[in-house]
């Protein structure tokens, strides 16, 4: 395996993830280049959705530093606002939301409001939901981005901002009023995680080359179910760094951040 | 009234029950002015095509008041209203309500400001979806005022918040929406879950959002306030429907022959514009689709500045900002005459030449 | 006075009942011939709102035949769809609403749905409400045009399409939450109807020139209230009725017809 | 369930206490695909780009299917979907439920079908705010099929129909609306009154409308349907989005790098539409902005053998035009041949030139 950064991994397990002819509504950052990586190896019909307006886009002048970026129409099929693209949602048309966050629960919630013990007074506030609330609602499968860390992998958020399987109850999301089928994939950059079917809380599904699944219990807060199952998370090849460095991210934006 | 309706979200997170009820247990306010007030404003309106034009500086004192809610529009860094936003700041203005979908450096513009002269300028409120940066980092100036609980907050989804203008944008009181419940923003915001007529299924109703004035920058206008936008729309249509009067500005101004010729292009009719300037770069350093993209340079130069602040308490940096960039400027021009002629040929060049019809 | 046809002293008077500056929201017909009336003549800032989409367009290729033809549309300056300019009437932008119907009463309700005795077998079905229900709720006053004749001046309409006072009570349209103002005019060849402000029932403000009161009553089946101000119709001059016959309808699709 | 709230409406008109308590009696019903059933056919679809063109004859083969519920694009004369009603009327289908705002053509050569090959095509019921002909007058086989019982009508404003269609498009399950509240609609249609959660005021909600097959004619299309409507977009992309199923022609097929030049225009995106049809004067005898006016002596022709029948009850006239113009034709363009050219020729001309971009 060559060398990859831990958001190397992430971007091209993303990108493992996303099947072809579907459509993803992706966020800034990780989630596009997972998607142009896609775009680029198995999944060449794979059509994104920007939420500022755009539908399915050509990205052909470089990786759109912001979801309402000029680089995040170009060439797009149709292209109106934020009303438009959350409505084709709402409606069905976006099989996959991809998003991150500061917290992540057993149950797939995912908190990007604020740390600490009060929401009027908070110790650390994050920007907020923006569009990944609604995505997580209405997105038929939503893909979650977080790095493997304790502070991140909690048994209860501090605040629930953008909605999973909620308690775990079967009816939660129908009564929560959404439509989406729910959390579908956490990808880490040491293991990618689902959802167990009947309790709804999250599955180890595959580990890192040379990580255990006790390694990886380390990071997270709860019990991680381990899948029966049990797989190797497949690492890029040489051609997979290329796209994701020459051609993904060239200025290293993303993927030369380092994790804390 | 909060818990008529209610999905299971309730002890799902660390969310206090004591923060929850306290919000809860305030009646349903508007922020800004209701439906039936929007309306009769928008109705006593003259409807005559007359040429809107003025200068941003009297735009700015004519429908700036103190206590009004103020809508932004754009997205992000995505024609955002900076030149408007630059004047309200020369200008002053109290007890603001802000309300938008994700902003950025209007945002902090605004926060900052408050922040070094809350005589002079300052914000009460904040109805949202996402404030910061994106790729550039979070919003230092947004944590400060929270931390510190100098403004009250109030949060929805990009869409929900996009719906609330849309609401209002169609003259009505509330819209429903498929997101918010299940989440803690259920618990908080001044939305409601109602179970369907329809179907007995728990809905989600969000309120209307008619903000007294409406800040939209737009690709081109003619002199009556017709305008195009090319590139993503974001919000700014039901922004400018929603608010009971809009200070726009354009890149620039083209003829009413043109809107003429191609009227399905217009995505902002002249009933909604109040104030019109053109301003070319009037989104700088923001993105304005066919024109420029951009300048992540000055942005961090100013996120800097505000970051510096956050952690260190230090002013220094940030108060030269608004001096050399904001009050010692006469007009936005003066400021864009600052900027260096490399950074703006830079985004002009960047925007990439996708065509956009002004003819 | 020059001679005019009924239809002509109909599209004078509704000419004359529009304010310069002022939205008004045409439908076909009529309405459209008394609104470009008044903008060759007293209302040059009058705009135009057709319900396909259109708003204040020219009509400089002639008059449309339909509120959704292609010289309805022509040179406007925002052409969208039902929705769009239905929300802008929503939303305060229009001043008038311009209507007919089959049935009026007392309280300017008006019926274009059906006559007969049930909804379900109607003896003569209408083509329904078309924009006319809309129009009515949320134009901020009403405009309505209709031939004077005992049928169809009714104390009772078979069916109420096209809410007015409704029952007359002081608050029947807040609470049929509607946002108009209700009915301001109605428009015969022999009268012209307001409204009194404290009963809201029908109020007869002018009549044609060689009519009486009494002559007006006798084509109505409801009590008319006649103003203490009562006027003469204003008639169309010789210029008028050029503009109207060689400018608005030199086919003489609307002005031509007769009355039964 | 009606009765929960209301306006004060009963007995303003002379409408029969036994006629609303009948309607209102029957428990609200979908005249389609439920939200969830229409959410669930679009996420089980491939989302690709894929080259959607297909003759009319095999598209109508293959999605109009007994009992669906039809939404009608376009608006009376406007952009009305006749090539694709024609082949339906050849291919027949039976229980339909028809939805639209407002139709003249399309919903009299359906309702003509059904008088004079009942087995062959009929029409269960529909939903509508207006069928009729405008100036050429009134609809005469409408007139027929109500005064008879042979179809269910369920009336709405043409604002409440497009709301409608909004509603089904944004993926809700109801949308309020400013109208029908204080008129015998509120106490017959599916629609119900509730105190807005807000203020307590009346709100009247009309519940989506999702039809199950789309009906759309636009101005132009790529090959995988990205549509560009010119003129009025009537409520053609909120029908659109809201059916779970498109058939569109287009008056031309135009390059994807043409859509992809200028996105803003598209008005129908690719994901709406399973099956493309070029089809010149698709529209004809209604009109199609930018290309041609309606051809008001081909409309008399046809509403004239439709009156007759009804006055008279003699199905001669209306027979022969279904033989001539319809049966007797392999495609929409073995109609279009019959046409006098010189009649295509003016509504050609008459259509004014405003200028639509196709390139």
């Amino acid at each position: 395996m060559p060398d990859c950064t831990p958001f190397e991994m992430i971007s091209y397990t993303g990108s493992r993830v996303l099947q072809d002819n579907k459509i993803v509504f992706v966020g800034t950052g990780l989630p596009i280049i997972a998607a142009m990586h896609a775009q680029l190896t198995h999944a060449p019909g794979l059509g994104l959705i920007f939420e500022a307006g755009a539908l399915s886009p050509i990205l052909d002048i470089g990786m759109p530093l912001s979801v309402g970026d000029t680089r995040a129409c170009r060439k797009a099929c149709f292209m109106k606002g934020l009303c438009a693209v959350f409505e084709l949602t709402q409606r069905g048309h976006a099989d996959y939301a991809f998003i991150g966050g500061a917290q992540i629960d057993p149950y797939g919630n995912v908190n990007s409001t604020f740390e600490g013990d009060s929401y009027r007074k908070p110790g650390t506030r994050f920007p907020g939901s923006g569009g990944a609330g609604a995505m997580a609602a209405n997105c038929e499968k939503t893909i979650i981005i977080m790095a493997l860390e304790k502070r991140r992998f909690v048994e209860k958020l501090d605040f629930l901002t953008n909605v999973g399987f909620g308690d775990g109850s079967p009816d939660f999301r129908e009564k929560a009023g959404v439509m989406g089928s729910g959390p579908y994939r956490v990808i880490t950059h040491e293991a990618l995680f689902g959802f167990d079917e009947s309790t709804k809380r999250m599955l180890l599904l595959e580990v890192a080359p040379g990580k255990t699944p006790e390694q990886i219990q380390e990071k997270v807060c709860f019990k991680v179910l381990v899948s029966p199952g049990l797989k190797k998370m497949k690492e890029p090849t040489k051609e997979d760094l290329r796209l994701l460095r020459e051609v993904c991210d060239p200025q290293g934006y993303f993927l030369q951040r380092k994790i804390k | 009234m909060k818990y008529k309706t209610s999905s299971k979200v309730r002890n799902v997170s660390r969310l206090k029950g004591e923060e929850i009820r306290k919000v809860a247990g305030q009646p349903f306010e508007w922020w800004g002015p209701s439906p039936k007030e929007a309306r009769k404003i928008t109705v006593n309106k003259q409807k005559a095509l007359v040429d809107k034009r003025i200068s941003l500086k009297d735009a700015v004192k004519k429908h700036i008041k103190d206590g009004i809610n103020i809508g932004i529009g754009g997205f992000v860094n995505t024609r955002v209203p900076v030149a408007i936003v630059h004047e309200i700041i020369r200008q002053g203005a109290k007890d603001l309500t802000l309300s938008f979908q994700s902003n950025s450096i209007c945002a902090e513009l605004l926060a900052g400001a408050m922040i070094l002269y809350p005589d002079h300028l300052n914000i009460k409120r904040v109805e949202l979806a996402w404030w910061g940066y994106e790729v550039i980092g979070i919003a230092p100036l947004l944590r400060h005022l929270a931390a510190n609980v100098m403004v009250q907050l109030d949060d929805y989804t990009n869409y929900g918040m996009s719906a609330r203008f849309k609401a209002a944008a169609m003259g009505l009181e509330f819209i429903p929406v498929r997101d918010h419940g299940g989440s803690d923003m259920e618990q908080l915001n001044r939305g409601i879950m109602i179970k369907s007529p329809f179907s007995d299924k728990n809905t989600y109703l969000v309120p209307a959002c008619y903000p007294d004035v409406g800040l939209i920058h737009v690709t081109a206008a003619d002199i009556y306030g017709n305008c195009r936008i090319f590139g993503p729309l974001c919000t700014c249509p039901e922004i400018a429907m929603a608010a009971t009067c809009n200070i726009v500005t354009a890149e620039q101004i083209i003829s009413n022959e043109s809107i003429r010729t191609y009227p399905n292009l217009t995505e902002i009719p002249y009933v909604a514009v109040d104030a019109l300037i053109e301003q070319p770069f009037g989104a700088y350093p923001g993105v304005s689709y066919g024109h420029y993209w951009f300048d992540m340079e000055h942005i961090q130069m100013f996120r800097n500045a505000s970051e510096e602040f956050r952690r260190s308490g230090n002013t220094v940096p940030l108060k030269k900002y608004y001096e050399e960039h904001i009050f010692s400027c006469k007009t936005f021009n003066d400021f864009l005459d600052k900027m260096p002629e490399p950074a703006l040929r830079k985004i002009k060049k960047f925007d990439g030449g996708q065509p956009i019809i002004i003819g």
